[in-house]
């Protein structure tokens, strides 16, 4: 269980990018709060690909803010690894995981 | 290939770098704000294309040069503040800007709290707004006249004692709201002890903490920037507006209650503005009326808190002990 | 042969470059973790590029990632993430020495190996100081996973105290040792970037002045330099008349069985077929140039 | 004898020479009151000064303080200036709309349910065909015009807001039954020739600005330096240049956008390369246009409505560049339209489905934000219409299975062009050969919504309710699809 020592910030408000925060929460949980401007119709995927992605990373405890500028599947990946690993203080991910 | 925009950030204490932004923010007709703490600039050949300050937690002086805007570059500007912002632990946020940026703030996350006049506008990126006009809302007392007085109390004097006594007997309530920002001697823990100790005679108030949205560093920047003597008047109407438009409501709100300002320019001026705003007819809410109470004098001149400073500062702890309540001076005596 | 005229440079900090690049066909994308990435996001854009490699749309575009030093903190974490997503090519940046190409490739295999990737990541050298261009010819030849060397001129000009201009004179003697070097390596040879994207007429010029010392190709800053570029490698209609005959000769030859391909009374050797091949090839890409 | 009069008693003649001003009123309440227009009329607007307009608002303005309520305004199109109306909605002053097209606020609060009665969006010809057949019958037409005579000639190419031509009002000034004719520069009789003519024109208001110049042709003519649009552009060239269509004599339109602009300049090149000129330029006239006029590439334009201050100048000064009607330009009702005699149209898009049908009015969130314009009535009549888009938006797919809103059947559409790939209609087997020779590669429109599905994922069906908040006219007069209130 890799877990988050601060909180953290990826990406960019550019269209086509997301800025993701993470920040870490008592309580067991994955909490997101998303903003988007293509939430309309794909608000639910993309809130279960953070969901899945952060799993993944075999994280806990943490709330993920993320504004997203219409940003494809990958982007919001990369960006949301990034948040992470910097707030868990890894310099190298499982790249296997990812 | 190197990038062709590259992005700093420094503090106040780069002053050869602040005169750069300050000529910058000159050349597109803005004024640098003396409260900025921390800036992010953007070149592009050596040339300033673009700037942004954080203070406290406000965003502010957002500008671009002309030829760069419309291209979705003020999202990358915003992106290097709100950087700025996390790095120092900031999330809860402000944008203090021109109305005409709106829909590019709304694009980074941020909602309109009030604009005046069609030349500036504050903004917020959490719902802060909401939850403290809710918790407002459950404070909230029946009654003809709702009255409300915000004070700084800097520190709790007869005069701010007067003010309420009078207030109060013309109220069947009486909000009080205590400035929270602290940009002088006495801490707001402090003064807040200081005014509900001294008024605790009085049955028909109710003592707010004061908040962002109440003469704070958001809505009125200039009220703590003093020693500039030039209080920006559509700073004061932009918080008399979010008090007339969104907190009065929530508690009835029906007058607001000052004491004639003899001393201080700045709130002279902003007492000036408030008759016109809450009271102004057109306004998108019920109109507050405002009522000015003659200041207490004692040895024929007015007590303010800035003559306690004076006073305290010069030891003479007598004449002090004439225009404060006992708990103030028993604080004041005893902290020295 | 793979065309490789022009190598598109994608800063791997820059999200909207990184989703669009490969619409522009480029014959080769290059991300860019190096001196386009702010040292604040080495990071995140190493993640970018490693999820852009593994994404679908860049499965049929020959891709390259130039990465950081080795001697730099980011180097070596660059490679484990762009070897593992399967790049085509990795540019070493600033090489001066025989031995960075090794230390390099050192690295590389050692990451191949621990994931058993078994195809082999190219090299592609880029030369970027006096001692680089001078160490070329033996640079060129020093592994058999570098498939070119590239002239990085912005770093070249400074390290020989000059600075680019448009005419190039300052670039005269590095570019004829790179092609030299890489003509004697056979492999390939790539001029550097053209910065100035809105001077149309001096891209041009500077491409049809490489074009004609022998380059392959170039390195580019903006997707709209492609189709110019492509245009300008097109080869002309006696080019591609020329082209055909002498395939055909080939062709022809095979059929009946002969060893020696004639043309027109003289003979044909089989790089002067290759290089028939590879104009038709080149036609077949960019079309036939209108002179 | 006795009960015949004298010939023309009665009429004496008039020489006080006043008198002879006499249409010039001096406020637009007078105009109105003149008009004899009640509540639950129709009124209409044009839409030349796009969002540069300033005539709509002040009018509304004055009508609602008059009090009128129930009306129904029919502007040939809406710009987002026109936000403004919101409020006269709210209070009953218009309560129901005739327009090309609805964007920004406006169009987002009609898609949230605003209206009683669905807003009418018809096409530029479809228009003219709706007022010729009597659904559409203009009570008082408020025409803003930039210059004017006292008898009411007016035209578009001179004064201070020139907007060019004024092909769409020439049909309300021919077919209202009351024309107010506003403007802002007064010239000497006779202001010939005239877009609008005095036989036409009831009563004229000066007003001090009917619109602002620097938002009249914004934007418009730039020369994009977007690659995605570029190379859009590269291709539908490509396309026109071996369509079989590209010879001496050819005629096309172009819109505005980016890669539209770009189209014409690529395709300008090959015109001189191959020593083609084309007959006749078409539609909405840019300055790009304007310069193959003047370069010898095209030897006429046709311009319904001119999008930039060169067109606008143009139109005045070039004897080759002639304004036409909206009646001559796409009503499929009229006895000429030129849309006939087009071979090739290049057209936007917001969605293209799977059987190339497009919608260019609502938005990826289901919003009213786009205009139908010349969109189907081109692509009707045009030997080829080529819609232009990338292939997405960020992550918003444009080729979808379903369109959300049908403004243009696929039945009329030709070939599609992305920057991921062309797709030709099925039924133009010639023509996918003809691209396939020239080494365009062509595929499904299925392999590029897959690829689009791909890239961005299936997007989840926008929500609605069962309330119609408009109707799509289709040029004919019938209803080719509805747009439904947003479930909030």
């Amino acid at each position: 269980m890799s877990v988050l020592k601060k909180s953290a910030y990826a990406g960019t408000l550019e269209s086509s990018d997301a800025y993701i925060q993470v920040s870490p929460i008592e309580e067991d949980d994955i909490k997101i709060v998303l903003e988007s401007s293509v939430k309309e119709i794909y608000g639910d995927a993309i809130e279960e690909l953070v969901r899945e992605t952060i799993q993944d990373m075999n994280v806990n405890n943490v709330l993920v803010n993320v504004q997203d500028k219409g940003a494809l599947d990958f982007v919001i990946k990369a960006r949301l690894q990034a948040a992470i690993l910097r707030a868990c203080e890894m310099e190298q991910p499982e790249w296997e995981v990812l | 290939m190197k990038p062709a925009i590259s992005f700093s950030q420094f503090d106040n204490t780069n002053t050869r770098r602040v005169k750069k932004v300050e000529h910058f923010l000159d050349s597109v007709d803005l004024e640098l704000s003396p409260d900025i703490e921390v800036y992010v600039s953007a070149r592009e050949d050596n040339k300033m294309i673009a700037c942004g300050g954080l203070s406290g937690n406000v965003l502010k002086c957002i500008a671009i040069s002309p030829e760069k805007r419309g291209e979705g570059f003020v999202l990358s500007v915003m992106t290097q503040l709100l950087n700025a912002a996390n790095d120092r632990g900031r999330k809860e946020l402000f944008i203090f800007s021109t109305p005409k940026n709106r829909t590019f703030f709304e694009e980074c996350g941020f909602r309109l709290i009030e604009e005046c006049d069609e030349k500036i506008m504050l903004m917020e990126n959490t719902q802060n707004l909401e939850k403290y006009k809710n918790s407002l809302s459950e404070l909230k007392k029946d009654g003809e006249v709702i009255g409300s007085i915000v004070m700084n109390a800097n520190p709790f004097t007869l005069g701010h004692r007067y003010l309420v006594e009078s207030a109060a007997s013309q109220s069947d309530h009486l909000h009080i709201f205590v400035v929270r920002e602290d940009a002088s001697e006495f801490k707001f823990e402090d003064r807040i002890a200081l005014i509900k100790s001294g008024l605790s005679h009085i049955e028909n108030i109710t003592i707010h903490e004061g908040s962002d949205y109440i003469i704070s560093k958001a809505t009125f920047p200039t009220y703590f920037i003093k020693d500039k003597g030039d209080v920006n008047e559509l700073h004061a109407k932009l918080d008399l507006n979010i008090y007339r438009n969104h907190l009065a409501p929530k508690l009835g709100i029906t007058h607001r209650f000052v004491g004639t300002e003899p001393y201080c320019t700045v709130t002279n001026n902003y007492n000036k503005n408030m008759k016109n705003i809450l009271e102004d007819k057109n306004g998108s809410s019920n109109i507050i009326k405002v009522i000015e109470i003659q200041r207490v004098e004692y040895d024929n001149k007015a007590i303010s808190a800035s003559r306690v400073r004076a006073l305290l500062k010069d030891k003479n702890y007598e004449e002090l002990s004439n225009i404060v309540p006992d708990t103030t001076f028993e604080f004041l005596t005893k902290t020295k | 042969m793979k065309l490789r005229r022009s190598m598109l440079f994608v800063p791997g900090s820059n999200t909207a470059m990184v989703c669009n690049a490969f619409i522009y066909k480029p014959d080769t994308v290059m991300f860019d973790l190096e001196d386009s990435v702010a040292l604040s996001e080495k990071d995140s854009a190493r993640l970018m590029v490693f999820h852009a490699l593994n994404h679908f749309v860049y499965k049929d575009v020959e891709t390259a990632v130039r990465v950081n030093p080795l001697d730099s903190p980011y180097g070596l974490l660059d490679l484990e993430a762009v070897v593992r997503a399967g790049v085509d090519i990795v540019r070493l940046p600033k090489t001066d020495t025989v031995d960075d190409v090794l230390e390099m490739q050192a690295a590389i295999e050692k990451i191949e190996n621990e994931i058993g990737r078994t195809k082999k990541t190219k090299l592609l050298a880029a030369i970027e100081s006096a001692l680089g261009v001078v160490s070329a010819v033996d640079i060129a030849r020093c592994s058999d996973r570098l498939m070119g060397i590239a002239l990085g001129a912005e770093d070249f000009v400074r390290d020989l105290h000059t600075q680019r201009t448009k005419q190039g004179a300052e670039l005269m003697a590095a570019r004829s040792q790179i092609l030299l070097a890489a003509r004697a390596a056979k492999i390939h040879a790539f001029d550097s970037i053209f910065s100035d994207v809105k001077d149309k007429e001096g891209f041009l010029a500077e491409v049809n002045y490489i074009k004609g010392l022998g380059f392959d190709g170039k390195s580019l800053v903006n997707p709209n330099q492609i189709s110019t570029l492509h245009e300008a490698f097109a080869p002309s209609i006696e080019d591609v008349d020329w082209a055909i005959e002498v395939t055909e000769a080939a062709k022809e030859a095979q059929e009946q069985g002969l060893g020696v391909v004639s043309l027109d009374g003289r003979m044909v050797d089989a790089p002067i077929i290759a290089r028939a091949q590879w104009t038709l090839e080149l036609a077949q890409a960019s079309g036939i140039r209108r002179d | 004898m006795k009960n015949i009069k004298k010939p023309f008693a009665g009429i004496s003649k008039n020489v006080n020479v006043d008198n002879r001003s006499s249409k010039i009123l001096d406020s637009i309440e007078s105009a109105i009151k003149n008009s004899g227009l009640k509540d639950g009329m129709t009124i209409s607007f044009h839409h030349a000064f796009r969002g540069g307009d300033k005539v709509l608002n002040i009018v509304m303005d004055v009508l609602a303080k008059m009090g009128y309520k129930d009306l129904c305004v029919a502007s040939s199109s809406l710009a987002s200036v026109h936000d403004e109306i919101i409020k006269h909605i709210e209070n009953g002053v218009v309560t129901q709309i005739y327009t090309s097209g609805l964007r920004s606020k406006l169009g987002e609060a009609v898609s949230n349910g605003l209206m009683e009665k669905p807003v009418q969006i018809h096409t530029h010809g479809g228009r003219v065909h709706l007022i010729k057949s009597g659904e559409l019958n203009i009570d008082v037409a408020f025409l803003g015009v930039p210059c004017i005579d006292r008898l009411g000639n007016a035209s578009g190419y001179k004064g201070r807001s020139q907007c060019g031509s004024l092909g769409y009002a020439m049909i309300d000034a021919q077919y209202a039954k009351h024309v107010i004719a506003i403007s802002e520069t007064l010239e000497d009789y006779p202001n010939m020739p005239a877009s609008i003519s005095q036989d036409q024109v009831d009563s004229i208001v000066m007003f001090d600005e009917v619109g602002d110049p620097s938002k009249i042709g914004e934007g418009a003519t730039r020369m994009t330096t977007n690659p995605k649009e570029l190379l859009l552009a590269r291709r539908t060239s490509k396309v026109i240049e071996n369509s079989g269509l590209f010879k001496d004599g050819f005629s096309i339109q172009t819109g505005t956008g980016g890669a539209s602009l770009a189209t014409t300049i690529f395709l300008s090149e090959k015109m001189k390369e191959q020593g083609i000129t084309a007959s006749f330029g078409l539609g909405g006239i840019t300055g790009t246009m304007v310069s193959m006029l003047k370069q010898g590439l095209i030897k006429k334009l046709l311009d319904v409505q001119s999008f930039d201050e060169f067109a606008a100048k143009s139109l005045g000064e070039n004897p080759n560049h002639i304004e036409i009607s909206a009646n001559e330009y796409a009503n499929p009702s009229s006895k000429g339209t030129a849309i006939k005699q087009l071979d090739v149209v290049v057209l936007s898009a917001l969605e293209i489905d799977k059987d190339f049908n497009v919608n260019v009015i609502t938005g990826s969130k289901g919003l009213l934000r786009g205009a139908s314009g010349g969109h189907s009535d081109t692509a009707a009549e045009a030997k080829l219409s080529i819609i232009v888009a990338p292939l997405t938006r960020g992550r918003i797919p444009t080729i979808r299975t379903r369109v959300n809103t049908i403004v243009t059947p696929g039945d009329s559409v030709d070939v599609v062009v992305t920057d991921q790939g062309i797709a030709v209609h099925p039924r133009n087997v010639e023509l996918k050969k003809r691209l396939i020779d020239a080494g365009l590669t062509i595929v499904d429109i299925e392999e590029l919504h897959e690829r689009a599905i791909n890239l961005c994922g299936q997007p989840t069906a926008i929500k609605h309710t069962d309330k119609v908040v408009a109707q799509i006219r289709y040029r004919d007069g019938s209803i080719i699809d509805e747009v439904k209130q947003l479930l909030k």
